[in-house]
């Protein structure tokens, strides 16, 4: 059973309809991508999977739980977290403070000590600067301190948004090394990119998303060499 | 399709208006029949069965409003401490009169209602608007009061100048000043978004400047200006004292974010009865001289009082104001207050000699100089608001970036909204001075800001007329309905509880806990909550408006 | 092609505290013609707007327009000097009326006064009449018709709004007008639709456009030169075909890591 | 600065700045000293009088713990939510009537009280002004947060007033212990006395532990014949302040809740994503700046002895400007500009004029916002990154 799965999801924003009904699934270890140009919805599919808008439509289940009524905190509960776009980190916090708030919703101190050690294996960088204010990490490092503040959280599934945006090739390289290592570790992954090439090379499937619609989908592999993904992106042949 | 035997309207309209009748009663019971009979009208399909549909209902509400005002007449008005303002109290004629009127009323406005052609609704709308704008304040008041006899009008004047508390005439007039504060506020906060907090401070600025302009008060200053400078020209003197002030405390502050212009006004509103308050002793020196003369000259001289050292102070710095030692210059007159403030008077000046003068107390003249300069106004706002200018402002307000891209100059166009705001509520203010006749720092308080805002909020902001309208409601409550429930709970509690208690201390708690009046702050406050969170576009919002308004 | 300059960026530079938003971008756009700017998510473009229209003032760089340079000048003067722009996510006044948008767009091309207002004197009665027919045929213009210019532009549908923009920003009679993201959120269709209007503009009325997009589709249907930005520098700029088979352009739209793992 | 040397600047546009600031300066001299302000006087009075400065200095202190109190709660919730807590000030107002009813009920002697009755009052007033200001974030304020910012403002400018009069009409409860001779044990029903808007006095602190008191003037354990004094409500309002400030700082910077309260602060949204809940932590801001105000009315009963449904307005301003000059948003500003606007108030009440001494905050206030709006502490756009 999809550890995570959508269906027929419908979210507005106001008059807009953003998503036209969108079906997902994640399994359970698994990486799933969903690519797609600017203003698709594909930021708009992780901010309802999170409870942060109300689809007016369709339902969101966790191992077979609705999710859909829930306000954001419970989401993450049940085991849901994000690093968001833009990363989000809250700049005027220490790194720590940040990880520790991403663990909010847990009891278990030793688990959360755990956790950072954890993070830190992961991000080594973020031990260096463990009492820096986050506001003055660079671009990269902050993206490092919003995964490894997703991950406190312990999630089931970890949902990534934009992990590339803004970052120079070789950051971007560094921080997808990293995913692949979180997949290795057997991290369930929803992971939305616009940056379509790298994306599908580090998933096990992916979707391809236009104006709140999924017009393709399957295996990473076989997405990476379909033209239609290229002629989404850029426009070689009209739609 | 089934029709509901009431809609919402018609509903409120008839509880509400029953419910007036049955604590104030008198001659009210025909102005209570009367706005039932609007508010039926105006809610009437627009066809043939809707007019007499809304006639039938209005003969209802009117025969249950009668019932009201007879249950008053015969009932309420004989508890103890309930202003018996109608002689009358018994007889039926106001009570047939109110179902006579209300039912005409009802079938007139559905009539107008029904009329297709929207201008020209609107035109004979505005006709009969007028004609009850007229007709008023005689039904109102002379009957009222010279009702000494069946046929009262053929002495119509006898007992109109007679004060009493609960003259509707008089409440309309305050009604009006208030609501030519709120159009003014509407330009301000409505219009341009602008939170300002402190507004009653251009209302007192118009009104001391009338009372100093317009009064013996500068008269008795040391000063070589020994005359009053008439009504007609210090009402335009007023509102520019305003609109100045309006620049000073604007063009530094407007650039400031939402939230602290409103502290920054409120901090005004609440400094300028302090200044009215003590600016009954100025003396003004030049102030670097003074500083030098002070600091050096006078070292010695430190236990001499002040006054004694004056004559020495003058040979050496240069006076501007309050020269006189004795006699320092008298702007406000302190906690006292000035009075009395001359009236309107034409004629009387340049020669030509005095043609009528507005008597305090006398309250048609007053009534309808307020009609005229609250129409004017709503005349020019309307004008103002379908114009460039006003649509700049109504621009900014909803997107401040978009419009400052659009080519708005957002500072000028917020300070234009500003001063034209404390404009209008400085000629509020000049005509409340002249009208009440007396002024004191204790009537610009706070309470007034907030209470012309909860007018503009009720009302809809950004509407003119639904501001005018959220004037009335909110005065009509203020000054009739509060004193009205204030006399009736007392009387009751006191004719039916307790007549057989013999223990002043508890009458006396009761009273106070259950003074109606006393709740006026809280009913505002709550007035302007509950209309945040149930309806914050108001009771006519701007947008039908601007839907109904055709190019 | 080779005609007068209309707009021209030196060296623009914007930073916000340590992070470079655009960076030494040199840009020249001449009279009549349709630029498309385009580039990745946060690659700069709306900043890069906001600097020529006065929202920002660039840390380096200048700004010259028509001979004259406007770099930190206030938006509502810029404006005034013939810029006019829409926005990303539309910032209409969504109490006012589609009409009064448009004639909100015409304000530094009206004259009429306070006290105009009040007394309405011909010259102010003839001025707003013009305006209003000039706002009605500007509606009709980019499709939105009559029957909506009395409507509140927010209650109008999304793709509406979109046009409505359009219009309000041409009403001051541009040189120049910016589009950011004209066609965002749209479906297929509608940006077709779009993409017609915007070559309308030029033909018709003769105004430069300068195109922000995201979408490929979009630009090069139509522009006469597209440059393409990427972590707020410029890296590449020439006709659509060229750019789009640049490939440094295509790295930067599909990723770097298809050389890594796509085999 | 190579757009300097392009476009070169005239002189008169260089000048006028500087012509403007001597005019304005001028202006104020000019009609400043109508408020007082003759700075001949003034230096003069303060060199004859060096004692009374210090004096005023301790008063200003003292008053600059109550207001630095009051301020905490406005910049806290400034801080998390971006918009003034209009009710504020008379959520101050009713918890003094709060105070003042436990600790005249504390006590049997209506006029004098020991000290443990004012640390004892702490606790009752904090619970009322919390309870209170939670009740008005949950039913008047929440569900306006997404709608523009002037709403909520009006909103709350309606809840102040709502208090306000509740405030006013507490006083008619004075009356009952008149009507029925049986409750006259309830005693402190008769502090609240009989006209409504009347000042209500407070029972004086001036002993430890009902036992031998200690004098009214603390300094003359040292020396007694000192000429300065300090009272033990000076020494408790300024202990208090001090503690109350540093106890804030450090729930704020080290529990779990505080921390998730700075999170919603920097970034409600990215909050919201790490399962902090956000509507409870607003409103627990809510509770807490209404205890802290609860906390500022014992203080303010103990050290001015009156209160009445009048004195949030003043303290209010006083407090707003203190966190505005300060920074909102910032702790140790608020107290900052406390300090400031108490030796401000007190020194002007001494030696400029105590009938303009509001005038004179106000015109602070404006100055601020002129020259830093951000405040001392403030940063510019600090607030989200």
């Amino acid at each position: 059973m999809a550890i995570l799965e959508l269906k027929n999801v419908h979210t507005y924003y106001g008059n807009i309809h953003a998503l036209k009904g969108i079906n997902l699934t994640v399994e359970e270890g698994e990486v799933v991508t969903l690519i797609g140009s600017n203003g698709a919805g594909k930021t708009t599919t992780l901010r309802t999977i999170q409870g942060l808008l109300k689809p007016r439509e369709g339902s969101i289940k966790l191992n077979g739980e609705e999710l859909t009524k829930l306000p954001p905190h419970d989401v993450v509960k049940r085991g849901v977290s994000q690093s968001p776009e833009g990363r989000l980190v809250f700049p005027r916090m220490s790194v720590k403070e940040n990880l520790e708030m991403g663990a909010f919703q847990r009891n278990d101190k030793d688990g959360i000590a755990a956790d950072m050690e954890k993070v830190f294996g992961l991000f080594p960088r973020m031990k260096e600067r463990i009492n820096q204010r986050a506001g003055t990490l660079s671009g990269g490092e902050q993206q490092m301190l919003a995964m490894g503040r997703a991950l406190m959280a312990k999630p089931r599934v970890l949902l990534l948004d934009e992990p590339s945006m803004g970052l120079a090739p070789i950051l971007v390289d560094l921080i997808f090394d990293i995913i692949r290592e979180l997949h290795r570790q057997k991290t369930t992954i929803l992971l939305v990119e616009q940056n379509a090439r790298i994306a599908l090379s580090v998933a096990d499937r992916g979707y391809v998303l236009e104006t709140g619609e999924i017009v393709l989908s399957g295996n990473a592999k076989d997405l990476a060499h379909n033209p239609e993904v290229e002629a989404a992106y850029l426009g070689g042949k009209a739609h | 399709m089934k029709q509901k035997l009431l809609n919402n309207t018609e509903a409120i309209a008839i509880g509400f208006m029953a419910v007036l009748a049955l604590v104030t009663g008198g001659w009210n019971t025909i102005v209570c029949a009367v706005i039932a009979g609007l508010l039926i009208g105006l809610s009437a399909n627009q066809n043939r069965d809707g007019i007499i549909r809304a006639g039938v209902l209005g003969a209802i509400a009117s025969i249950i409003t009668a019932i009201m005002g007879y249950i008053f007449n015969s009932w309420v008005s004989t508890l103890p401490g309930v202003d018996n303002q109608a002689p009358d109290h018994l007889t039926a004629y106001p009570l047939i009169l109110a179902v006579v009127i209300g039912t005409i009323t009802s079938l007139v406005v559905a009539w107008i209602h029904s009329i297709h052609e929207e201008a020209r609704r609107k035109q004979a709308f505005l006709i009969f608007m007028v004609v009850c704008a007229v007709i008023f304040p005689f039904f109102d008041q002379c009957p009222t009061l010279a009702w000494n006899g069946p046929i009262s009008i053929a002495n119509p004047t006898v007992g109109c100048t007679t004060s009493k508390a609960l003259l509707w005439v008089n409440a309309v007039i305050v009604t009006m000043i208030f609501a030519l504060q709120a159009l003014g506020l509407n330009i301000v906060a409505g219009y341009a978004g602008l939170l300002d907090l402190g507004y009653v401070a251009f209302f007192a600025i118009g009104a001391y400047t009338m009372g100093f302009l317009n009064s013996d008060h500068l008269v008795a200053q040391d000063t070589f200006l020994k005359t009053q400078f008439g009504f007609w020209l210090v009402v335009w003197g007023s509102a520019a004292a305003a609109a100045f002030f309006g620049l000073l405390l604007g063009a530094p502050t407007l650039p400031l974010r939402g939230d602290y212009l409103a502290i920054v006004t409120l901090g005004f509103g609440e400094i300028i009865p302090i200044a009215a308050k003590n600016l009954a002793e100025v003396r003004i020196f030049e102030p670097i001289s003074l500083f030098i003369n002070q600091l050096f000259s006078k070292a010695d001289a430190q236990s001499l009082d002040r006054m004694q050292n004056a004559e020495a102070f003058l040979k050496n710095t240069l006076c501007l104001i309050g020269c006189d030692p004795t006699r320092p210059f008298d702007f406000t007159a302190g906690t006292k207050g000035i009075s009395p403030i001359s009236p309107p008077v034409f004629g009387n000046i340049l020669g030509i000699p005095k043609i009528y003068a507005f008597v305090n107390g006398d309250y048609i003249p007053w009534y309808f100089l307020a009609l005229v300069l609250l129409a004017g106004s709503a005349f020019f706002i309307f004008r103002l608001r379908d114009s460039r200018v006003g649509r700049a402002w109504v621009s900014m307000r909803e997107d401040e970036l978009a419009a400052n891209a659009m080519g708005i100059d957002i500072v000028r166009t917020k300070l234009l909204a500003f001063i034209i705001g404390a404009m209008f509520s400085g000629f509020a203010g000049a005509f409340y001075a002249s009208y009440v006749s007396f002024i004191e720092p204790g009537s610009f308080a706070f309470d007034i800001s907030v209470t012309v805002l909860a007018m503009v909020i009720l009302g809809g902001t950004g509407n003119i007329t639904g501001v005018i309208l959220g004037a009335f409601i909110t005065r009509v409550v203020d000054l009739v309905v509060l004193e009205r429930l204030k006399q009736l709970i007392n009387g009751i509690t006191e004719k039916v509880f307790f007549s057989g208690i013999d223990n002043p201390a508890l009458v006396q708690f009761v009273q106070s806990i259950a003074d109606a009046t006393a709740y006026k702050v809280m009913l505002f406050g709550l007035i302007l909550v509950v209309m945040m969170k149930v309806r914050p576009q108001g009771l006519i919002p701007a947008e039908t408006a601007a839907q109904k308004r055709k190019a | 092609m080779a005609q007068e300059v209309l707009l021209e960026a030196k060296g623009v530079t914007k930073r916000f505290g340590g992070l470079t938003a655009v960076n030494k971008v040199d840009f020249v756009i001449y009279k009549g013609m349709i630029a498309g700017l385009i580039g990745p998510n946060g690659a700069g473009k709306t900043t890069f707007f906001n600097n020529m229209t006065g929202l920002y003032t660039p840390t380096e760089g200048d700004f010259i327009f028509n001979g004259k340079p406007i770099t930190g000048l206030k938006p509502h003067i810029i404006q005034d000097r013939g810029i006019s722009r829409t926005f990303q996510n539309i910032r209409l006044f969504g109490q006012l009326s589609a009409l009064e948008n448009v004639l909100v767009g015409m304000h530094t091309r009206l004259n009429g006064t306070v006290f105009e207002a009040f007394f309405r004197p011909k010259r102010v009665i003839h001025e707003e009449k013009r305006a209003r027919e000039k706002a009605l045929d500007l509606l009709d213009f980019v499709g939105l018709g009559r029957d909506s210019a009395e409507m509140a532009a927010r209650n109008l549908p999304y793709g509406f709004q979109r046009r409505l923009e359009i219009a309000r920003a041409l009403a001051s009679d541009p040189k120049l007008l910016l589009l950011d993201e004209p066609t965002a959120g749209m479906n297929p269709q509608e940006k077709k639709e779009l993409t017609e209007l915007v070559d309308h503009l030029r033909k018709e009325l003769g105004v430069t456009v300068l195109l922000i997009e995201h979408d490929m589709k979009v630009v090069m249907g139509i522009s006469d030169r597209v440059s393409v930005l990427d972590h707020g520098e410029k890296i590449a700029e020439g006709l659509p075909k060229v750019v789009q088979a640049n490939p440094k352009v295509i790295e930067a739209y599909l990723g770097t890591g298809a050389a890594a793992e796509g085999a | 600065m190579e757009r300097a040397l392009n476009s070169p600047v005239p002189l008169s546009k260089r000048f006028w700045p500087v012509f403007r600031t001597i005019a304005i300066v001028y202006v104020i001299l000019l009609l400043g000293q109508q408020a007082g302000l003759e700075p001949g006087r003034i230096v003069r009075e303060m060199i004859d009088n060096p004692v009374i400065i210090v004096q005023q200095l301790i008063v200003g202190l003292a008053n600059a713990a109550i207001i630095t109190i009051v301020a905490l709660g406005y910049t806290m919730v400034y801080g998390i939510v971006e918009s003034i807590n209009f009710a504020h000030s008379s959520v101050f107002m009713l918890t003094t009537f709060v105070a003042l009813l436990t600790m005249s009920w504390l006590v049997n002697a209506e006029t004098k009280a020991p000290l443990w009755v004012a640390i004892v009052a702490f606790i009752p007033a904090m619970a009322a002004g919390g309870l209170i200001n939670g009740l008005v974030e949950r039913y008047a304020y929440r569900s306006l947060r997404k709608n523009a910012k002037i709403v909520g403002l009006i909103a709350g400018l309606g809840m102040d007033f709502v208090l306000q009069n509740i405030g006013l009409q507490i006083g008619a409860f004075g009356k009952l212990p008149n009507a029925y001779p049986n409750v006259e044990g309830i005693k402190f029903l008769k502090i609240l006395g009989n006209q409504n808007a009347s000042p209500k006095s407070f029972p004086a602190v001036n002993e430890f532990f009902s036992g031998p008191g200690i004098p009214v003037n603390v300094l003359e354990f040292i020396d007694p014949h000192a000429t300065l004094r300090i009272t033990p409500a000076d020494l408790l309002v300024i202990i208090t302040a001090v503690v109350l400030v540093f106890a804030l700082n450090w729930f704020v910077k080290n529990t779990r809740s505080g921390k998730a309260m700075r999170a919603v602060a920097q970034n409600p949204a990215a909050a919201s994503m790490m399962g902090i809940d956000v509507d409870r932590i607003i409103n627990l801001t809510y509770v807490i700046g209404g205890a802290l105000a609860g906390a500022a009315a014992v203080m303010f009963g103990v050290y001015n002895g009156t209160t009445s449904s009048s004195i949030g307005a003043t303290t209010g301003l006083n407090s707003f400007t203190a966190a505005v000059l300060g920074g909102v948003g910032n702790i140790q500003g608020a107290a900052l500009g406390a300090v400031f606007i108490g030796l401000l108030s007190s020194l002007s009440d001494q030696f400029i004029s105590s009938r303009w001494t509001n005038a004179w905050v106000f015109m602070t206030l404006v100055l601020v916002m002129l020259i830093k709006p951000t405040g001392i502490l403030g940063t510019e756009g600090g607030e989200k990154a």
